[in-house]
Protein backbone atom coordinates (compact mmCIF):
# COMPACT_ATOMS: atom_id res chain seq x y z
CA UNK A 1 0.00 0.00 0.00
CA UNK A 2 1.53 3.29 -1.35
CA UNK A 3 -0.24 5.42 1.22
CA UNK A 4 1.64 9.00 1.12
CA UNK A 5 4.35 10.25 3.87
CA UNK A 6 1.77 12.48 5.37
CA UNK A 7 -0.70 9.77 5.62
CA UNK A 8 1.25 7.68 7.29
CA UNK A 9 3.05 9.63 10.09
CA UNK A 10 -0.28 11.68 11.02
CA UNK A 11 -2.33 8.61 11.24
CA UNK A 12 0.34 6.67 13.64
CA UNK A 13 0.80 9.78 15.49
CA UNK A 14 -2.76 10.90 16.15
CA UNK A 15 -3.53 7.22 17.50
CA UNK A 16 -2.72 7.33 21.02
CA UNK A 17 -4.46 10.54 21.29
CA UNK A 18 -7.83 9.27 20.01
CA UNK A 19 -7.39 6.12 22.70
CA UNK A 20 -6.96 8.43 25.66
CA UNK A 21 -10.15 10.56 24.32
CA UNK A 22 -12.28 6.83 24.32
CA UNK A 23 -10.88 5.46 27.94
CA UNK A 24 -11.57 9.39 29.15
CA UNK A 25 -15.38 8.67 27.75
CA UNK A 26 -15.25 5.52 28.98
CA UNK A 27 -13.94 6.07 32.24
CA UNK A 28 -16.36 9.53 33.23
CA UNK A 29 -19.36 7.29 31.87
CA UNK A 30 -21.27 7.26 35.29
CA UNK A 31 -20.56 10.94 35.50
CA UNK A 32 -21.19 12.36 32.47
CA UNK A 33 -22.55 11.94 29.08
CA UNK A 34 -20.75 9.45 27.09
CA UNK A 35 -20.46 5.45 28.42
CA UNK A 36 -19.20 2.37 27.34
CA UNK A 37 -20.81 2.18 23.97
CA UNK A 38 -19.44 5.73 22.82
CA UNK A 39 -15.73 5.41 24.23
CA UNK A 40 -15.74 1.76 22.53
CA UNK A 41 -16.78 2.92 18.95
CA UNK A 42 -13.96 5.78 19.74
CA UNK A 43 -11.60 3.31 20.65
CA UNK A 44 -12.17 1.00 17.60
CA UNK A 45 -11.80 3.98 15.36
CA UNK A 46 -8.38 4.59 16.39
CA UNK A 47 -7.61 1.02 15.13
CA UNK A 48 -9.15 1.54 12.16
CA UNK A 49 -7.39 4.46 11.16
CA UNK A 50 -3.89 2.47 12.23
CA UNK A 51 -4.65 -0.15 10.27
CA UNK A 52 -5.25 2.20 7.42
CA UNK A 53 -2.56 4.60 7.83
CA UNK A 54 0.10 1.20 7.46
CA UNK A 55 -0.25 -2.20 5.39
CA UNK A 56 -3.66 -3.96 6.75
CA UNK A 57 -1.06 -7.15 7.00
CA UNK A 58 0.97 -5.09 9.58
CA UNK A 59 -1.39 -4.03 11.52
CA UNK A 60 -3.21 -7.96 12.04
CA UNK A 61 0.61 -8.73 13.22
CA UNK A 62 0.09 -5.94 15.64
CA UNK A 63 -3.56 -6.86 16.89
CA UNK A 64 -4.20 -10.60 16.14
CA UNK A 65 -7.70 -11.95 15.23
CA UNK A 66 -7.51 -14.71 17.73
CA UNK A 67 -6.43 -12.32 20.47
CA UNK A 68 -9.26 -9.79 19.89
CA UNK A 69 -11.87 -12.43 20.14
CA UNK A 70 -10.38 -13.27 23.89
CA UNK A 71 -10.29 -9.97 24.65
CA UNK A 72 -13.85 -9.16 23.14
CA UNK A 73 -15.35 -12.01 25.10
CA UNK A 74 -13.88 -11.11 28.19
CA UNK A 75 -15.62 -7.67 27.93
CA UNK A 76 -19.07 -9.32 28.23
CA UNK A 77 -17.62 -11.46 31.02
CA UNK A 78 -16.33 -8.63 33.36
CA UNK A 79 -20.26 -7.02 32.88
CA UNK A 80 -21.59 -11.20 33.44
CA UNK A 81 -19.19 -11.28 36.83
CA UNK A 82 -20.20 -7.96 38.15
CA UNK A 83 -23.35 -9.06 38.13
CA UNK A 84 -22.39 -12.41 39.88
CA UNK A 85 -20.93 -10.63 42.23
CA UNK A 86 -23.79 -9.39 43.66
CA UNK A 87 -25.45 -12.47 44.32
CA UNK A 88 -22.09 -13.74 45.82
CA UNK A 89 -22.37 -10.51 48.79
CA UNK A 90 -26.31 -11.85 48.79
CA UNK A 91 -28.95 -9.52 47.39
CA UNK A 92 -29.88 -9.86 42.97
CA UNK A 93 -28.24 -10.04 39.82
CA UNK A 94 -26.35 -6.98 38.98
CA UNK A 95 -27.55 -5.56 42.55
CA UNK A 96 -26.29 -1.87 42.85
CA UNK A 97 -25.30 0.19 46.21
CA UNK A 98 -27.20 -2.50 48.25
CA UNK A 99 -24.38 -4.39 48.66
CA UNK A 100 -21.65 -2.27 48.46
CA UNK A 101 -19.94 -4.04 45.67
CA UNK A 102 -16.83 -1.59 45.25
CA UNK A 103 -16.58 0.60 47.67
CA UNK A 104 -18.58 3.74 47.31
CA UNK A 105 -17.24 7.21 46.37
CA UNK A 106 -18.91 10.42 45.52
CA UNK A 107 -21.82 10.89 43.28
CA UNK A 108 -20.33 12.50 40.54
CA UNK A 109 -16.80 11.71 41.39
CA UNK A 110 -14.66 8.44 39.26
CA UNK A 111 -15.96 5.86 41.41
CA UNK A 112 -19.08 7.11 42.47
CA UNK A 113 -21.70 4.78 40.55
CA UNK A 114 -20.42 1.30 42.54
CA UNK A 115 -20.86 -1.39 39.72
CA UNK A 116 -21.39 0.78 37.30
CA UNK A 117 -17.49 1.75 36.01
CA UNK A 118 -16.61 -1.93 36.03
CA UNK A 119 -20.02 -2.38 33.63
CA UNK A 120 -18.73 0.53 31.80
CA UNK A 121 -14.90 -1.16 30.76
CA UNK A 122 -16.37 -4.07 30.15
CA UNK A 123 -18.70 -2.89 27.83
CA UNK A 124 -15.95 -0.46 26.79
CA UNK A 125 -13.92 -2.68 26.01
CA UNK A 126 -16.31 -5.36 24.01
CA UNK A 127 -17.31 -2.56 21.34
CA UNK A 128 -14.34 -1.27 20.70
CA UNK A 129 -12.78 -5.10 20.06
CA UNK A 130 -16.35 -5.59 17.97
CA UNK A 131 -15.67 -2.56 15.99
CA UNK A 132 -11.71 -4.33 15.32
CA UNK A 133 -13.18 -7.55 14.22
CA UNK A 134 -15.94 -6.36 11.50
CA UNK A 135 -12.84 -4.16 10.45
CA UNK A 136 -11.20 -7.60 9.72
CA UNK A 137 -14.30 -9.35 8.37
CA UNK A 138 -15.09 -6.55 6.10
CA UNK A 139 -12.20 -4.73 5.03
CA UNK A 140 -8.91 -6.73 5.40
CA UNK A 141 -10.34 -9.52 3.43
CA UNK A 142 -8.31 -10.24 0.48
CA UNK A 143 -8.28 -12.94 -2.35
CA UNK A 144 -11.72 -13.02 -3.01
CA UNK A 145 -12.83 -15.23 -6.06
CA UNK A 146 -14.10 -13.25 -8.82
CA UNK A 147 -18.15 -13.13 -9.53
CA UNK A 148 -18.38 -16.24 -11.87
CA UNK A 149 -19.98 -15.51 -15.29
CA UNK A 150 -21.97 -19.01 -15.62
CA UNK A 151 -24.55 -18.53 -12.33
CA UNK A 152 -27.23 -17.44 -14.61
CA UNK B 1 -40.43 32.79 15.87
CA UNK B 2 -36.59 33.78 17.88
CA UNK B 3 -33.12 32.79 16.93
CA UNK B 4 -32.87 29.54 18.07
CA UNK B 5 -35.86 27.88 16.91
CA UNK B 6 -35.08 29.40 13.34
CA UNK B 7 -32.15 27.35 13.84
CA UNK B 8 -33.93 24.49 14.60
CA UNK B 9 -36.17 25.11 11.63
CA UNK B 10 -33.08 25.46 9.21
CA UNK B 11 -31.53 22.17 11.05
CA UNK B 12 -34.55 19.89 9.96
CA UNK B 13 -34.52 21.61 6.14
CA UNK B 14 -31.16 20.40 5.83
CA UNK B 15 -31.66 17.03 7.71
CA UNK B 16 -34.14 16.84 4.60
CA UNK B 17 -32.33 18.08 1.64
CA UNK B 18 -29.77 15.52 3.00
CA UNK B 19 -31.59 13.01 2.98
CA UNK B 20 -33.27 13.43 -0.29
CA UNK B 21 -29.85 13.85 -1.65
CA UNK B 22 -28.77 10.26 -0.39
CA UNK B 23 -31.04 8.64 -2.18
CA UNK B 24 -31.36 10.75 -5.40
CA UNK B 25 -27.74 10.74 -6.04
CA UNK B 26 -26.45 8.13 -8.65
CA UNK B 27 -23.09 7.34 -7.88
CA UNK B 28 -22.49 5.17 -5.00
CA UNK B 29 -19.97 6.49 -3.32
CA UNK B 30 -21.46 10.33 -3.22
CA UNK B 31 -24.58 8.58 -1.76
CA UNK B 32 -22.42 7.21 1.35
CA UNK B 33 -20.67 9.95 2.08
CA UNK B 34 -23.82 12.38 1.75
CA UNK B 35 -25.84 9.33 4.29
CA UNK B 36 -22.54 10.67 6.76
CA UNK B 37 -23.31 13.63 6.51
CA UNK B 38 -27.09 13.22 7.24
CA UNK B 39 -25.91 11.26 10.32
CA UNK B 40 -23.61 14.09 11.26
CA UNK B 41 -26.69 16.52 11.09
CA UNK B 42 -29.09 14.21 12.75
CA UNK B 43 -26.69 14.17 15.80
CA UNK B 44 -26.57 17.62 15.91
CA UNK B 45 -30.45 17.44 15.92
CA UNK B 46 -30.40 14.93 18.93
CA UNK B 47 -28.21 17.89 20.42
CA UNK B 48 -31.01 20.40 20.29
CA UNK B 49 -33.18 17.72 21.59
CA UNK B 50 -30.80 17.87 24.67
CA UNK B 51 -30.22 13.91 24.53
CA UNK B 52 -26.74 14.05 24.38
CA UNK B 53 -25.57 10.26 24.82
CA UNK B 54 -27.82 9.97 21.69
CA UNK B 55 -25.91 13.03 19.72
CA UNK B 56 -22.55 11.15 20.97
CA UNK B 57 -23.40 7.52 19.91
CA UNK B 58 -25.17 8.88 16.53
CA UNK B 59 -21.79 10.84 15.63
CA UNK B 60 -20.01 8.05 16.85
CA UNK B 61 -21.83 5.31 15.05
CA UNK B 62 -23.78 6.66 12.26
CA UNK B 63 -20.81 8.70 10.91
CA UNK B 64 -17.92 6.81 11.70
CA UNK B 65 -18.78 2.51 11.52
CA UNK B 66 -21.41 2.99 9.58
CA UNK B 67 -19.88 4.88 6.76
CA UNK B 68 -16.56 2.25 7.15
CA UNK B 69 -18.69 -0.36 6.53
CA UNK B 70 -20.56 0.85 3.96
CA UNK B 71 -17.45 2.14 2.06
CA UNK B 72 -15.75 -1.24 2.90
CA UNK B 73 -19.22 -3.07 1.06
CA UNK B 74 -18.85 -0.59 -1.31
CA UNK B 75 -15.19 -1.47 -2.42
CA UNK B 76 -15.76 -5.21 -2.04
CA UNK B 77 -18.81 -5.21 -4.87
CA UNK B 78 -16.47 -2.80 -7.03
CA UNK B 79 -19.26 0.05 -6.85
CA UNK B 80 -21.53 -0.82 -9.76
CA UNK B 81 -24.57 1.54 -9.35
CA UNK B 82 -27.33 0.03 -11.45
CA UNK B 83 -30.14 2.28 -11.03
CA UNK B 84 -31.59 1.35 -14.18
CA UNK B 85 -33.38 4.26 -14.90
CA UNK B 86 -30.76 6.75 -15.72
CA UNK B 87 -28.20 4.06 -16.75
CA UNK B 88 -27.70 5.67 -20.23
CA UNK B 89 -26.77 9.17 -18.88
CA UNK B 90 -24.22 6.46 -17.05
CA UNK B 91 -22.90 4.29 -19.91
CA UNK B 92 -19.33 5.70 -20.47
CA UNK B 93 -18.53 5.68 -16.45
CA UNK B 94 -18.56 2.14 -15.99
CA UNK B 95 -19.15 -0.68 -17.79
CA UNK B 96 -22.01 -3.77 -16.05
CA UNK B 97 -20.70 -7.05 -14.80
CA UNK B 98 -22.80 -8.73 -17.63
CA UNK C 1 -43.91 6.58 -15.38
CA UNK C 2 -43.94 3.59 -12.72
CA UNK C 3 -41.31 5.37 -10.86
CA UNK C 4 -44.04 9.12 -10.93
CA UNK C 5 -46.52 6.98 -9.80
CA UNK C 6 -44.16 5.69 -6.97
CA UNK C 7 -43.23 9.14 -5.98
CA UNK C 8 -46.95 9.91 -6.15
CA UNK C 9 -48.12 6.93 -3.81
CA UNK C 10 -45.14 8.19 -1.25
CA UNK C 11 -45.95 11.73 -1.07
CA UNK C 12 -50.07 10.26 -0.50
CA UNK C 13 -48.42 7.82 2.57
CA UNK C 14 -46.40 11.18 4.29
CA UNK C 15 -49.26 13.54 3.71
CA UNK C 16 -51.71 10.76 6.00
CA UNK C 17 -48.78 10.64 8.22
CA UNK C 18 -48.72 14.00 8.70
CA UNK C 19 -52.47 13.98 9.22
CA UNK C 20 -52.20 11.84 11.82
CA UNK C 21 -49.01 13.35 13.44
CA UNK C 22 -50.54 16.99 14.09
CA UNK C 23 -52.63 15.70 16.11
CA UNK C 24 -49.99 15.08 19.04
CA UNK C 25 -49.47 17.43 21.28
CA UNK C 26 -46.65 20.21 20.44
CA UNK C 27 -42.91 19.24 20.62
CA UNK C 28 -41.55 20.45 24.56
CA UNK C 29 -45.22 20.38 25.78
CA UNK C 30 -45.61 18.17 29.25
CA UNK C 31 -48.50 16.56 28.69
CA UNK C 32 -46.82 14.31 26.07
CA UNK C 33 -47.11 10.49 27.18
CA UNK C 34 -43.84 10.92 29.52
CA UNK C 35 -44.67 13.36 31.33
CA UNK C 36 -48.44 12.21 31.26
CA UNK C 37 -48.85 12.08 35.28
CA UNK C 38 -46.11 14.93 35.90
CA UNK C 39 -47.37 17.16 38.16
CA UNK C 40 -50.13 19.71 37.69
CA UNK C 41 -48.95 23.21 38.15
CA UNK C 42 -51.90 23.78 40.13
CA UNK C 43 -50.65 21.17 43.34
CA UNK C 44 -49.40 22.59 46.08
CA UNK C 45 -45.38 21.91 46.38
CA UNK C 46 -45.51 20.41 49.24
CA UNK C 47 -47.56 17.41 47.75
CA UNK C 48 -45.72 16.92 45.11
CA UNK C 49 -42.97 14.41 46.48
CA UNK C 50 -46.46 11.54 46.58
CA UNK C 51 -47.14 12.45 42.96
CA UNK C 52 -43.85 11.13 41.70
CA UNK C 53 -45.75 8.40 39.48
CA UNK C 54 -43.57 8.33 36.48
CA UNK C 55 -40.84 6.14 35.99
CA UNK C 56 -39.61 9.31 34.10
CA UNK C 57 -39.72 11.21 37.34
CA UNK C 58 -38.93 8.65 39.60
CA UNK C 59 -35.06 8.54 37.56
CA UNK C 60 -34.86 12.13 37.47
CA UNK C 61 -35.29 12.57 41.01
CA UNK C 62 -33.95 9.18 42.71
CA UNK C 63 -31.16 7.77 40.39
CA UNK C 64 -28.53 9.97 42.49
CA UNK C 65 -29.08 8.52 45.60
CA UNK C 66 -30.24 4.91 44.28
CA UNK C 67 -27.52 4.10 41.82
CA UNK C 68 -24.44 7.05 42.59
CA UNK C 69 -23.93 8.50 38.66
CA UNK C 70 -24.59 11.53 38.14
CA UNK C 71 -25.53 10.80 34.45
CA UNK C 72 -29.55 9.95 34.52
CA UNK C 73 -29.32 8.40 31.27
CA UNK C 74 -26.12 6.13 32.42
CA UNK C 75 -28.36 4.93 35.79
CA UNK C 76 -31.06 4.08 33.56
CA UNK C 77 -29.15 1.90 30.78
CA UNK C 78 -26.94 0.02 33.05
CA UNK C 79 -28.23 -0.01 36.55
CA UNK C 80 -31.89 0.08 36.02
CA UNK C 81 -32.15 -1.73 32.97
CA UNK C 82 -28.96 -3.48 33.00
CA UNK C 83 -30.63 -6.76 31.80
CA UNK C 84 -30.88 -4.75 28.39
CA UNK C 85 -27.42 -3.87 28.69
CA UNK C 86 -26.38 -7.26 28.63
CA UNK C 87 -28.36 -8.69 26.31
CA UNK C 88 -27.71 -5.81 23.79
CA UNK C 89 -23.77 -6.80 24.16
CA UNK C 90 -24.93 -10.15 23.52
CA UNK C 91 -27.04 -9.36 20.29
CA UNK C 92 -23.22 -7.39 19.29
CA UNK C 93 -21.20 -10.17 19.98
CA UNK C 94 -23.65 -12.70 17.85
CA UNK C 95 -23.55 -9.88 15.04
CA UNK C 96 -19.89 -9.88 14.60
CA UNK C 97 -19.91 -13.88 14.52
CA UNK C 98 -22.44 -14.00 12.04
CA UNK C 99 -20.56 -11.79 9.68
CA UNK C 100 -17.41 -13.36 10.64
CA UNK C 101 -19.04 -16.59 9.41
CA UNK C 102 -20.32 -14.61 6.07
CA UNK C 103 -17.49 -13.26 4.65
CA UNK C 104 -14.71 -13.67 7.51
CA UNK C 105 -11.37 -15.42 6.26
CA UNK C 106 -10.21 -18.14 8.17
CA UNK C 107 -7.43 -17.18 9.94
CA UNK C 108 -6.50 -20.39 11.77
CA UNK C 109 -5.78 -22.12 8.32
CA UNK C 110 -3.17 -19.87 6.93
CA UNK D 1 -48.05 22.96 11.91
CA UNK D 2 -44.81 24.88 13.35
CA UNK D 3 -44.98 23.68 16.46
CA UNK D 4 -45.00 20.40 15.38
CA UNK D 5 -42.19 20.10 12.94
CA UNK D 6 -40.14 17.91 14.62
CA UNK D 7 -42.62 15.68 14.01
CA UNK D 8 -43.38 16.31 10.38
CA UNK D 9 -39.80 16.17 9.59
CA UNK D 10 -39.79 13.05 11.16
CA UNK D 11 -42.59 11.39 9.21
CA UNK D 12 -41.03 13.09 5.97
CA UNK D 13 -37.75 11.23 6.62
CA UNK D 14 -39.39 7.99 7.30
CA UNK D 15 -41.19 8.52 3.61
CA UNK D 16 -38.08 9.11 2.09
CA UNK D 17 -36.75 6.13 3.82
CA UNK D 18 -39.42 4.19 2.59
CA UNK D 19 -39.41 5.06 -0.78
CA UNK D 20 -35.28 4.28 -1.01
CA UNK D 21 -36.21 0.89 0.34
CA UNK D 22 -38.91 -0.03 -1.86
CA UNK D 23 -37.92 1.80 -5.30
CA UNK D 24 -34.59 1.64 -5.64
CA UNK D 25 -32.79 -1.67 -7.48
CA UNK D 26 -30.06 -1.36 -5.78
CA UNK D 27 -29.16 -2.97 -2.73
CA UNK D 28 -26.90 -0.53 -0.70
CA UNK D 29 -28.70 2.32 -1.85
CA UNK D 30 -31.59 0.13 -0.11
CA UNK D 31 -29.94 -0.49 2.76
CA UNK D 32 -29.07 3.38 3.01
CA UNK D 33 -32.83 3.72 2.67
CA UNK D 34 -33.51 1.79 5.69
CA UNK D 35 -31.03 3.52 7.88
CA UNK D 36 -32.41 6.83 7.58
CA UNK D 37 -35.78 4.75 8.05
CA UNK D 38 -34.03 4.00 12.03
CA UNK D 39 -33.27 7.39 12.31
CA UNK D 40 -36.47 8.88 11.37
CA UNK D 41 -37.78 6.60 14.19
CA UNK D 42 -35.53 8.00 16.96
CA UNK D 43 -36.23 11.96 15.97
CA UNK D 44 -39.22 11.18 17.08
CA UNK D 45 -38.76 9.26 20.08
CA UNK D 46 -36.30 12.09 20.87
CA UNK D 47 -38.32 14.47 20.01
CA UNK D 48 -41.40 13.25 22.21
CA UNK D 49 -38.83 12.87 25.45
CA UNK D 50 -37.61 16.80 25.17
CA UNK D 51 -39.51 18.72 27.59
CA UNK D 52 -38.38 22.27 27.02
CA UNK D 53 -41.00 24.69 27.94
CA UNK D 54 -39.42 27.88 26.66
CA UNK D 55 -35.76 27.48 27.63
CA UNK D 56 -33.03 25.90 26.29
CA UNK D 57 -30.57 24.31 29.15
CA UNK D 58 -27.77 21.72 29.45
CA UNK D 59 -29.03 18.55 30.70
CA UNK D 60 -25.90 17.49 32.58
CA UNK D 61 -25.81 20.70 34.54
CA UNK D 62 -28.13 19.92 37.41
CA UNK D 63 -30.13 17.33 35.58
CA UNK D 64 -30.19 14.27 38.37
CA UNK D 65 -31.95 16.01 41.58
CA UNK D 66 -34.57 17.76 40.72
CA UNK D 67 -35.00 19.62 43.85
CA UNK D 68 -38.11 21.83 42.86
CA UNK D 69 -40.10 20.03 40.19
CA UNK D 70 -42.95 22.60 40.22
CA UNK D 71 -40.02 25.01 38.55
CA UNK D 72 -38.92 21.98 36.62
CA UNK D 73 -42.70 22.34 35.12
CA UNK D 74 -42.69 26.42 34.69
CA UNK D 75 -39.42 25.36 32.37
CA UNK D 76 -36.71 27.20 35.20
CA UNK D 77 -34.62 23.78 36.08
CA UNK D 78 -33.47 21.65 32.73
CA UNK D 79 -35.07 17.95 32.36
CA UNK D 80 -35.47 15.80 29.98
CA UNK D 81 -37.18 12.30 29.85
CA UNK D 82 -34.56 9.66 30.13
CA UNK D 83 -36.46 6.68 28.95
CA UNK D 84 -36.47 7.76 25.48
CA UNK D 85 -32.62 8.37 25.38
CA UNK D 86 -31.69 4.71 26.83
CA UNK D 87 -34.39 3.20 24.40
CA UNK D 88 -32.67 4.48 21.45
CA UNK D 89 -29.06 4.13 22.43
CA UNK D 90 -30.06 0.52 22.47
CA UNK D 91 -31.95 0.70 18.89
CA UNK D 92 -28.65 2.45 17.57
CA UNK D 93 -26.56 -0.46 18.73
CA UNK D 94 -29.04 -3.21 17.70
CA UNK D 95 -29.16 -0.82 14.20
CA UNK D 96 -25.00 -1.36 13.19
CA UNK D 97 -25.94 -4.75 14.25
CA UNK D 98 -28.16 -5.34 11.53
CA UNK D 99 -26.39 -2.88 9.02
CA UNK D 100 -23.40 -5.31 9.33
CA UNK D 101 -24.94 -8.59 8.82
CA UNK D 102 -27.13 -6.88 5.77
CA UNK D 103 -24.18 -5.93 4.62
CA UNK D 104 -22.40 -8.89 4.67
CA UNK D 105 -25.22 -10.61 3.01
CA UNK D 106 -24.81 -7.84 0.29
CA UNK D 107 -21.24 -8.63 -0.47
CA UNK D 108 -22.12 -12.54 -0.65
CA UNK D 109 -24.79 -12.07 -2.90
CA UNK D 110 -22.50 -9.75 -4.92
CA UNK D 111 -19.91 -13.12 -5.15
CA UNK D 112 -22.37 -14.92 -6.18
CA UNK D 113 -24.80 -13.36 -8.77
CA UNK D 114 -22.07 -10.87 -9.54
CA UNK D 115 -24.33 -7.89 -9.61
CA UNK D 116 -26.05 -5.72 -7.10
CA UNK D 117 -29.84 -5.19 -9.02
CA UNK D 118 -32.12 -6.78 -6.76
CA UNK D 119 -34.15 -7.36 -10.12
CA UNK D 120 -31.25 -9.06 -11.96
CA UNK D 121 -31.18 -11.19 -8.96
CA UNK D 122 -34.39 -11.93 -8.40
CA UNK D 123 -34.87 -13.28 -12.14
CA UNK D 124 -31.75 -15.46 -11.71
CA UNK D 125 -31.50 -18.79 -10.65
CA UNK D 126 -29.90 -19.93 -8.36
Amino acid sequence: MNNSLIVKVVSQKMVPFIIMLGASIILHGAATPGGGFQGGVVIGAAYILFALGIDAKTARLRLPVIKVKIVESAGVLIYAFTGLGGILLGSNFLANKIVLFPPQGEPGGLFGGGTLIPITIGVGIHVACTVASLYYAFVEYEGEPKPDKETE
Amino acid sequence: MDLLSLSHFIVLLFLIATALAAIIVEDLLSAIIIYSAYSFTIAFTYLIFRANDVAMTEAAVGAGVTTILFIAAFCKTKGKESDLVNHEAHEGHGEKTK
Amino acid sequence: MKRSVAVILFAVFAVCMIVVVLHLYPVGDPRLPGYADFIPAEIPSEEIPRRADSVATYYNRNSARDVGGTCVIASVILDYRGYDTLYEATVLFTAVIACLALIGKDHHHE
Amino acid sequence: MIARFDYIAAVILFSIGLYALVVKPNLIKKLIGLNIIETSVYLFLIASGDVRLGIYTNQWAASNVIDNPQRAVQGLEPMINPIPSALVLTAIVVSVCVTAIALSVVVKLYQHYGTLDAREIASLKG
